[in-house]
């Protein structure tokens, strides 16, 4: 059937004759991940209604941990079933892409998540009583921990005496389960989104809950508080921007269906009637749209000139969430950058492309380039992501399948490096909760050789130093960018990856050559659960480092998109 | 009456909310610029699908509200809360952090 | 499938680091003793190599090993080693185990520090040399451009600990200063060789990019790409060609050094203890002079043959420069790593001039720098460590009061101004032999070289070692016996290789007939034909049996 | 009999081996075991020389192949050797004279605590002298030729607490390596040219050779010569090389080391016959320094230094001698003999005087010595007539065959190398005499309260009164129906000049000059008293005492040029190489900083900017379609 001739029809069946209501037809199997994991959040509000306080940390532990699992599982189990390859088409009546890409992103996104809920669920880090009535006696009387690193009571205001009440009484905000689930959810669909709309609502159901994530933290809450307003009102603005392109888009095709606009695109529309030539086939629609839909997606994944919000929301944001935006959005947002870009506007390429070369290597160096004077440690991981971001599109623009093979094996060493390492930011902590000033790191290396060794793995995989994940990956899609012409862009990515080893460098000075602080701060040991996060960060980054080739196959086999 | 003028206002009105969005202090009143410019998008949805004479417009414009009462609902937490502490909605004085 | 001998080589002291490393703080000195059990096993080794290793074989690589890596970038697992790659690998070996016994208090905490059970930085120490020797040995090894890539950077961290984590106590005055300039130098070494590496990785990725366009799957394999340019399956465009080779070369000139970036060298072997400053310059840099020599001239011979005279003065001017520069230092190791900037002109110099004597004799000079430096620098470290200081002008007389100390520091310079019957002798001259038979005006102003040469050891020799003995220094004993035992093999074999490199020359010759090949040059032929005469006529036959005894 | 050859050389390497790796063990018997190494060395010199005056003139030659040293390519080095009469008479005069001087020495050293030591260098030297004279090839030549220059860089500064010491060994080696450049320089070329280094091919293969080329290789070698053999411009370091203890000075600095030039040169006679304006400048290097080193030794009060000035006249005379060819060869070997003899036993003599004065060496400070050491005034009386060339004594023959070569040489550089040699004559009798009357003859100047004149004892006379021997009858012994001549022919060929002026005529003008030469010493230093302090002298004779200049010369030239180069070097090293590496990071950092400022924290602003950045997006976008 021609997308075009019949209008995208989940919502609207015109078919069938009146006073029957044909239902759609859904492939629940397909689908099965995303619905698990939404299933699974919105249980995760029930339990917050209906079981006691002191039960639901762990419930809604199980239950993330259980619905993430099953998820990935039923991933594996679609992927097996040669959904990824062969079977691979678009399902919920052209509402969602069961294929390569999707499946391979989806698999990454959950198991990011799955370690995230480890870092989420953390509480050996904080004293159980902190802030102003915190005092030695008490947190040495009260064992560290059964608290962990959200707010006790978001609704109090910082600094109120309801606030330490809650404090004291060792309230926790569980909610965060279920609000990291739905998050998942979203995200899941983002980069299977096959249609405008769905990747529209996809984009608000993954973004919503973000903001709210960030707005957590149990320390430095102004912060938090801040990082939250910047971070929704400038992705609420952008995703105006992304929805008024996606009704240029609209206006221009007819149809929000990818199939459908990318016909229209590559056939500029001539089976349409003349009478609406006006707007139909009409280019400047086309284009206008093209590039506000992009410059959605850019924000999200934070390229420059959309990256402003990045280094506040990263630093303000609880750290967990922070590893967790940093690592899952990513995948999302490139997901459904890849699938726009390869799906929707390869009849455009000779257009966005140049463009996107430009944004790639604004992105590469402005993000190396600004981190090298940063001074806080979460800051200059956010402007290392934004050079990552970088390097990503780089890969992107190769618009060839080694350039989607290369960027989905970028994306999933990437996204574990990150975790990993805001996993260990959370641990070094000093008497304000986390000594997220570099000052502070000095000497690392002296008091815990072992944390700080791990970290310098993660910033050596960042830096791209050989032997590392980080490397294999920039090879690929340096490699992509190379073969499909770009060679001036592999340079500009060697030289700002140059740049960037010099922060990089200089924070293993700080941890290592630097004697130790006086007051410098300690190293927490944390519970087994963010000793796995790490320990999965820094296995990830070494093998994929040393035998990618297995995980470049897999994503080979995952780099086509089903039109 | 040409379809054509609802995309223009369509696009006026986005631009006012975009352009408010930049002038305005107060929280609330550049979230409801926002809102304004979700609007704009509605229109021009309801624009295309009368222009194509397909249905598709019109239901993603259910759709749009539906997101956009849901950001009304965070973003007013987070505004809210972020007014309880520092008494202030002005999204200038939220800049603890900068460089 | 043959015993992978040569990933056993590497592997035995990448094994070694990983057990160093692991020991607990308290075992110090067993970890001394493991490091230097290991790396001696790991010469062993070496000489099993490099004594099974056939000079006469057609094939121009032996004990190969291939196993796919990563196939999606055209990467294989792949080594083999020619007689230059042997030569080097039993270098580096050879030296670790006097670098690990010269460093053996180096890395000791100071008494004062307080106990740490976590932090161990003796085991670091000697895990991060033992690191660094695998990954020297693997990129000797490599016949693959991308593995050789990846260790070649790699061996950076390794060397950027041992740079900014150890370094000479200050005696007493200024820890904190000392600890300031050393992280500073190590800093400079990483990000100039990073930088290096990476225009190297843009140009690498070319490569892939070329051979994947015109062999239809992209490969890193030297001998494939060589073979194929031979049989012209693969050309390069002149332009391509000469951008990566610019891209191949800089970062081997980073590392080597070559004028003008050779200005990270005396600042981190001026601030590293003496055992790592020798690793940096007989080890380490030594990787990209013997990588000009196998990659640059192998897969890129017409842009090598264009960029020949602007890399021959650049060459040049490092050995005048060098030398020029080490006289005017005041610092003692910064003064050899001046001198060492100066011979590795001459190395260049040497690969450049495209002549079998040019490359012979700088493959040789690698070896012997690497000896000769060796001794020079683990003297000078020994004197530093007595007295606490690496001024010129705080020594004075020590040959009274150590006379065996300045005995060994005097061969060792005599050595480092290549004086006959001392091995660098045999390889200087052979690379301006080398370099005036092709290009007579830069043989004939190199050879200032060796008149610089001799005022910098000497003013070196004299200001520390002679004249009436300084109060500080009177106190100072003589070397001890683990210091005996580290120099004095070093000297036996400057000596031995003295008076009898022809082991070596055969083993180097083949290798470096077939790089010569391979860019397609000939040594120039004597203007004059000579004709057997008599008293001439010993060049007959009647030698060549000598030769063979002699070779027994 | 060729095997023996190696032994020559390997017997003192050992004995250096042991002296200075045996350790304090061998401190009581190192003097011994030297000597014993050196005197065995000598014997078997002597053993061979017996065998090739056995043979016919015609097949002497031995030659011995150890191994293949540098084979690479083309490039082929052999250890070899290759003893032919040339190479005879070094190895009896190096060994010979070697070991008087190690039986000297022992007593010269007696009190020193590193006499073991001493011993090893002086055997490490005949060993290296004994390589230069027997290499069969230039390479190995090479070899032995800065040997040489080790031993004597050990020697001239073994003394090293003293700073003068260490600095003149220092600058010793320095001038020499600048004439070893040029003999490297020499071997790259011949390589070029000739495809090999080894001296009977190259030999052969002259005349096949472009004059330019052959040219070219002979002024490297004079170069490498003049450095050797302290020949003007190389010739600073010879004077300050006294520093070293007198029987190195005698040993390597006037009886073998410096004259190692000489061999050179004759060694290679085969190029320099082919190359007339080599040859030319040789002659001409030869007469400027013969006359050079006559005026500075006028000018010294140090009795070594004087010597000094008079080996490089003498060595002058070699040269000039080696610069005529085959008229002149034999004679220049002849006396290089002679005068490694009387020149040896002249230090020999004056060390004897030192030791018997405290180690004085300012000749005004001497006087009337003849009583206190007769065997020591004898024999130095001998070693001095010979030099001046006393009729009848060594220095006599040798000396006058040259001058008379010189003259044979023909047409005005005839008359003027002639005119050279024969003023350089009448000089060396002044200051010998010179020498001669303020040590031992006129009043006493020195306190005798302090210094007891005393003879030597036996193990030191001993080898003086030898080698007095060998002063007073070897000229006379060589010149028997021109014997040495016909004894060096096969290798340097001869022929027989043809003077503008009569032999008789020659020796006749010789013997004036010489009485004019000592009458006028006689007149200056005999007659009326020497004084004790020098006086200020005339303009050339202040000149004379700072070597005419030569040394402030490369001080201000080369020391003080040198200084600057390398401090601008290191400016431009740290500001500019290095400033511009440094000067890059320091710009990216700025940059950031600057980019930093983007950052301001606002939401609005950021907002600004991303609407921008869209604005620019859909621009760029639009662009690329050239909508």
């Amino acid at each position: 059937m021609s997308p075009v001739a019949s209008v995208h029809s989940l919502w609207t069946v015109a078919a069938g004759a009146p006073g029957k209501i044909p239902a759609p037809h859904i492939e629940y199997a397909e689908l099965s991940p995303t619905l698990i994991v939404l299933g699974a959040a919105v249980i995760g509000i029930l339990i917050e209604a209906l079981v006691p306080r002191r039960h639901r940390y762990y419930s809604q532990l199980l239950l993330s941990l259980v619905a993430l699992a099953a998820a990935f599982a039923a991933v594996i189990g679609l992927a097996a079933g040669g959904f990824g390859s062969s079977k691979a088409h678009i399902a919920a009546m052209g509402a969602v892409a069961v294929d390569g890409p999707a499946l391979f992103l989806q698999g990454t996104i959950l198991l990011v998540s799955l370690i995230a809920v480890f870092t989420f669920a953390e509480r050996r880090l904080e004293p159980a009583a902190h802030g102003e009535g915190a005092s030695p006696a008490r947190t040495k009387g009260r064992a560290w921990g059964r608290v962990d690193s959200f707010a006790a009571q978001p609704a109090a205001v910082p600094g109120s005496a309801a606030e330490q009440a809650a404090v004291k009484a060792g309230f926790t905000t569980t909610e965060v389960f279920p609000i990291l689930l739905f998050a998942v959810g979203g995200m899941l669909i983002f980069p299977a989104a096959s249609d405008l709309l769905t990747l529209f609502i996809a984009l608000e159901v993954f973004s919503l809950p973000l903001y709210l994530l960030c707005a957590l933290a149990r320390r430095q809450r102004l912060l938090s508080q801040e990082a939250a307003v910047k971070y929704f009102l400038l992705g609420a603005f952008s995703s105006a921007f992304l929805l008024f392109g996606v009704a240029l888009l609209y206006g221009y095709a007819g149809t929000v269906t990818y199939a459908g606009i990318a016909e229209v695109v590559s056939d500029g529309a001539k089976q349409i009637d003349p009478a609406l030539a006006g707007t139909m086939g009409n280019d400047a629609l086309l284009l206008i749209g093209a590039a506000l839909v992009l410059m959605g997606l850019l924000f999200k994944v934070g390229a420059v000139p959309f990256h402003m919000w990045t280094p506040d929301v990263y630093q303000g944001a609880p750290t967990p969430v922070t590893g967790f935006m940093a690592a899952a959005t990513k995948v999302a947002a490139f997901g459904a950058l890849l699938r726009l870009l390869y799906v929707v506007l390869p009849g455009l390429r000779w257009d966005w492309r140049p463009v996107m070369w430009g944004v790639a290597i604004l992105t590469m160096l402005g993000g190396a380039i600004v981190a090298i004077t940063q001074t806080d440690i979460k800051r200059l991981l956010a402007y290392s992501s934004i050079a990552h971001a970088g390097f990503l599109l780089a890969g992107v623009v190769a618009t060839s399948e080694d350039g989607v093979s290369s960027v989905l094996f970028y994306l999933g060493a990437y996204s574990f490096v990150t975790l990993g390492a805001f996993a260990v930011v959370t641990l070094v902590r000093d008497a304000g909760g986390e000594a997220t000033a570099l000052s502070k790191w000095a000497g690392l290396g002296r008091r815990s050789p072992l944390v700080a060794a791990v970290f310098a793995v993660f910033l050596l995989a960042f830096a791209g130093i050989p032997l590392t994940s980080g490397f294999a990956g920039k090879f690929a899609v340096f490699k992509a960018a190379a073969q499909s012409g770009a060679g001036w862009l592999v340079v500009v990515g060697v030289l700002s990856s140059a740049i960037a080893a010099f922060f990089y460098i200089r924070v293993i000075v700080l941890m290592f050559f630097n004697e130790p602080k006086a007051d410098g701060p300690t190293v927490a040991v944390p519970s087994p659960l963010t000793t796995t996060a790490i320990a999965i960060g820094v296995t990830a980054t070494l093998v994929l480092g040393l035998a990618p080739q297995y995980f470049l196959d897999l994503a080979g086999q995952a780099s086509v998109f089903v039109r | 009456m040409n379809p054509v003028y609802y995309l223009y206002l369509a696009a006026l009105l986005f631009t006012i909310g975009a352009a408010g969005v930049l002038i305005r202090r107060n929280a609330i009143v550049v979230f409801m610029c926002i809102e304004l410019m979700l609007n704009a998008c509605n229109l021009a949805f309801v624009t295309f699908s009368r222009m194509h004479g397909n249905l598709d417009g019109q239901i993603i414009a259910f759709f749009t509200m539906v997101v956009a009462a849901a950001e009304v609902v965070v973003g007013l937490a987070i505004i809210v809360s972020i007014f309880r502490t520092r008494h202030t909605a002005s999204v200038d004085d939220a800049s603890l952090m900068k460089l | 499938m043959s015993f992978p001998l040569l990933t056993v080589v590497a592997a035995v002291p990448a094994a070694g680091a990983v057990a160093t490393a692991a020991l607990p703080a308290a075992r110090r000195t067993a970890a001394k003793w493991l490091a230097l059990l290991v790396s001696v096993v790991t010469f062993a080794l070496a000489l099993v190599v490099a004594f099974r290793f056939d000079p006469g074989s057609k094939s121009p690589y032996q004990f190969t090993e291939s196993h796919a890596w990563i196939s999606d970038f055209g990467v294989r697992y792949a080594l083999g080693v020619d007689g230059i790659a042997v030569a080097l690998i039993a270098l580096t070996t050879l030296l670790i185990p006097f670098i690990i016994l010269a460093g053996w208090h180096d890395a000791d905490p100071l008494e004062e520090a307080a106990p740490n059970r976590r932090w161990r930085p003796t085991q670091g120490f000697f895990a991060l040399i033992l690191a660094v020797e695998a990954m020297v040995v693997i990129s000797f090894e490599a016949t693959d451009v991308f593995v050789f890539y990846l260790f070649f950077e790699a061996m950076l961290i390794p060397m950027y600990f041992l740079i900014g984590g150890f370094g000479d106590r200050a005696g007493g005055e200024d820890e904190d200063g000392a600890a300031r300039r050393r992280s500073n130098a190590a800093v400079k070494f990483l990000l100039y060789n990073l930088a290096g590496g990476l225009i190297m990785l843009a140009a690498v990725i070319g490569l892939y990019a070329v051979t994947a366009d015109q062999l239809g799957s992209g490969t890193f394999s030297l001998q494939q790409i060589v073979e194929a340019r031979a049989a012209g399956r693969l050309h390069i465009g002149t332009g391509t060609e000469r951008l990566l080779f610019l891209g191949f070369f800089f970062a081997f000139a980073v590392k080597a050094p070559l004028w003008p970036l050779h200005t990270w060298l005396p600042g981190a072997m001026g601030e590293s203890t003496s055992p790592v400053a020798v690793l940096i310059t007989a080890v380490v840099d030594k990787v990209g002079t013997f990588a000009m020599l196998r990659f640059c001239l192998q897969l890129f011979p017409e842009a090598s043959s264009w960029a020949t005279p602007v890399i021959l003065v650049l060459a040049l001017i490092s050995v005048l420069y060098g030398a020029l520069l080490a006289v005017a230092q005041r610092d003692i190791k910064r003064l050899i790593a001046y001198a060492s900037i100066s011979h590795f002109g001459f190395i260049i110099l040497g690969i450049f001039a495209m002549t079998s004597q040019g490359q012979g004799g700088a493959t040789l000079y690698m070896v012997n720098h690497g000896i000769s430096t060796a001794a020079l620098m683990l003297v000078a470290g020994f004197l530093i460590s007595r007295r606490g200081s690496r001024l010129i002008a705080d020594y004075g007389g020590v040959q009274k009061v150590a006379p065996i100390l300045a005995g060994t520091f005097l061969i060792g310079g005599l050595a480092t101004l290549s004086l006959p019957g001392l091995a660098p002798f045999v390889s200087e001259f052979l690379v301006l032999v080398g370099t005036f038979s092709r290009y007579p005006v830069i043989g004939i102003i190199a050879t200032l070289g060796i008149v610089l040469a001799a005022l910098y050891v000497l003013v070196l020799y004299q200001r520390t070692m002679t004249g009436p003995v300084k109060p500080q220094v009177s106190g100072l004993p003589d070397l001890r016996v683990r210091e005996l035992v580290v120099v004095a093999p070093l000297i036996a074999l400057l000596l031995f290789l003295g008076v009898y490199p022809k082991p070596l020359t055969d083993l180097v010759n083949p290798a470096v007939d077939h790089t010569l090949s391979v860019v397609d040059k000939k040594d120039p032929k004597p203007t004059v034909q000579v004709d057997a005469v008599p008293g001439g006529g010993r060049h007959g036959h009647a030698v060549r049996e000598q030769d063979v005894e002699a070779a027994k | 009999m060729e095997n023996l050859i190696a032994l020559l050389v390997a017997a003192p390497l050992v004995g250096a081996a042991l002296l200075l790796c045996g350790g304090k063990r061998l401190d009581r018997t190192g003097h011994l075991i030297g000597t014993l190494f050196s005197v065995a060395s000598f014997a078997l010199g002597v053993v061979l020389f017996a065998d090739m005056l056995g043979k016919g003139a015609g097949d002497r030659a031995l030659h011995q192949q150890l191994f293949t040293w540098i084979p690479v390519g083309g490039f082929r080095a052999d250890i070899a050797f290759q003893l032919d009469q040339l190479s005879m008479t070094f190895v009896l005069l190096i060994t010979g004279v070697g070991s008087l001087i190690h039986i000297y020495s022992i007593g010269y050293m007696e009190h020193d605590e590193r006499r073991r030591r001493f011993f090893g260098y002086l055997n490490l030297f005949l060993a290296a002298m004994l390589l230069l004279v027997l290499a069969d090839n230039y390479l190995l030549l090479y070899a032995g030729w800065e040997g040489v220059g080790l031993a004597s860089y050990l020697l001239i500064g073994f003394w090293q607490h003293k700073p003068s010491a260490a600095t003149a060994a220092k600058k010793a080696f320095l001038v020499n390596r600048v004439g070893d450049m040029g003999l490297s320089i020499a071997i790259m070329l011949m390589f070029t040219t000739f495809g090999t280094f080894a001296f009977g091919p190259v030999f052969a293969a002259t005349d096949r050779a472009g004059q330019g080329t052959l040219t070219a290789l002979g002024l490297l070698l004079l170069l490498g010569a003049c450095g050797k053999s302290a020949q003007v411009p190389l010739q600073s370091w010879l004077g300050d090389a006294m520093e070293g203890p007198t029987p190195v000075s005698a040993l390597i600095h006037a009886a073998t080391m410096v004259t190692a030039g000489v061999y050179l040169i004759t060694r290679s006679g085969a190029i320099f016959n082919a190359a007339p304006t080599a040859q030319l400048a040789v002659v001409v290097v030869g007469a400027v320094t013969l006359l050079f080193g006559a005026i500075v030794g006028c000018a010294k009060d140090d009795i070594k230094k004087a010597l000094a000035g008079s080996t490089m006249s003498q060595i002058g005379y070699m040269i000039l001698a080696a610069g005529l060819g085959p008229i002149g060869y034999a004679f220049a070997i002849m006396h290089l003999v002679t005068h490694g003899f009387f020149k040896a036993g002249l230090f020999l003599g004056a060390g004897s005087v030192m030791h018997g004065m405290n180690d004085e060496v300012d000749m005004r400070r001497y006087g009337g010595l003849r009583k206190y050491m007769p065997v020591t005034f004898i024999t130095f009386g001998l070693g001095y007539l010979a030099i001046i060339g006393f009729p009848g004594l060594s220095g006599f023959f040798s000396k006058d065959k040259i001058i008379e070569a010189a003259f044979a040489r023909g047409g005005t550089e005839g008359w003027i190398l002639g005119g050279a040699a024969l003023l350089g004559a009448a000089i060396t009798a002044f200051y010998m005499t010179r020498v001669m009357l303020m040590t031992f003859f006129g009043e006493k100047r020195w306190d005798p309260a302090e210094v007891h004149p005393h003879e030597s004892p036996k193990v030191m006379t001993l080898p003086m009164i030898v080698l007095a021997f060998g002063s007073v009858f070897a000229g006379g012994l060589f010149s028997i129906n021109e014997a040495f001549v016909k004894w060096l022919e096969p290798v340097t060929s001869f022929a027989h000049g043809h003077s503008p002026v009569s032999a008789t005529t020659v020796t006749a003008a010789t013997m004036v000059v010489l009485v004019i030469g000592v009458g006028i010493a006689w007149g200056m230093y005999g007659r009326k008293p020497v004084p004790a302090l020098a006086p200020r002298g005339s303009l050339l004779t202040r000149a004379a005492r700072r070597d005419l200049l030569q040394d402030d010369f490369n001080h201000v030239v080369f020391v003080r040029g040198g200084q600057e180069l390398t401090g601008t070097l290191v400016q431009l090293d740290r500001s500019v190489v290095d400033g511009a590496v440094n000067g890059t990071a320091a710009a990216m950092g700025g940059l950031s900083g600057l980019l930093r400022q983007l950052q301001t924290g606002f939401v609005r602003s950021y907002a600004v900017q991303m609407l921008g950045g869209a604005a620019v997006l859909v621009a760029a976008t639009l662009l690329m379609r050239g909508v």
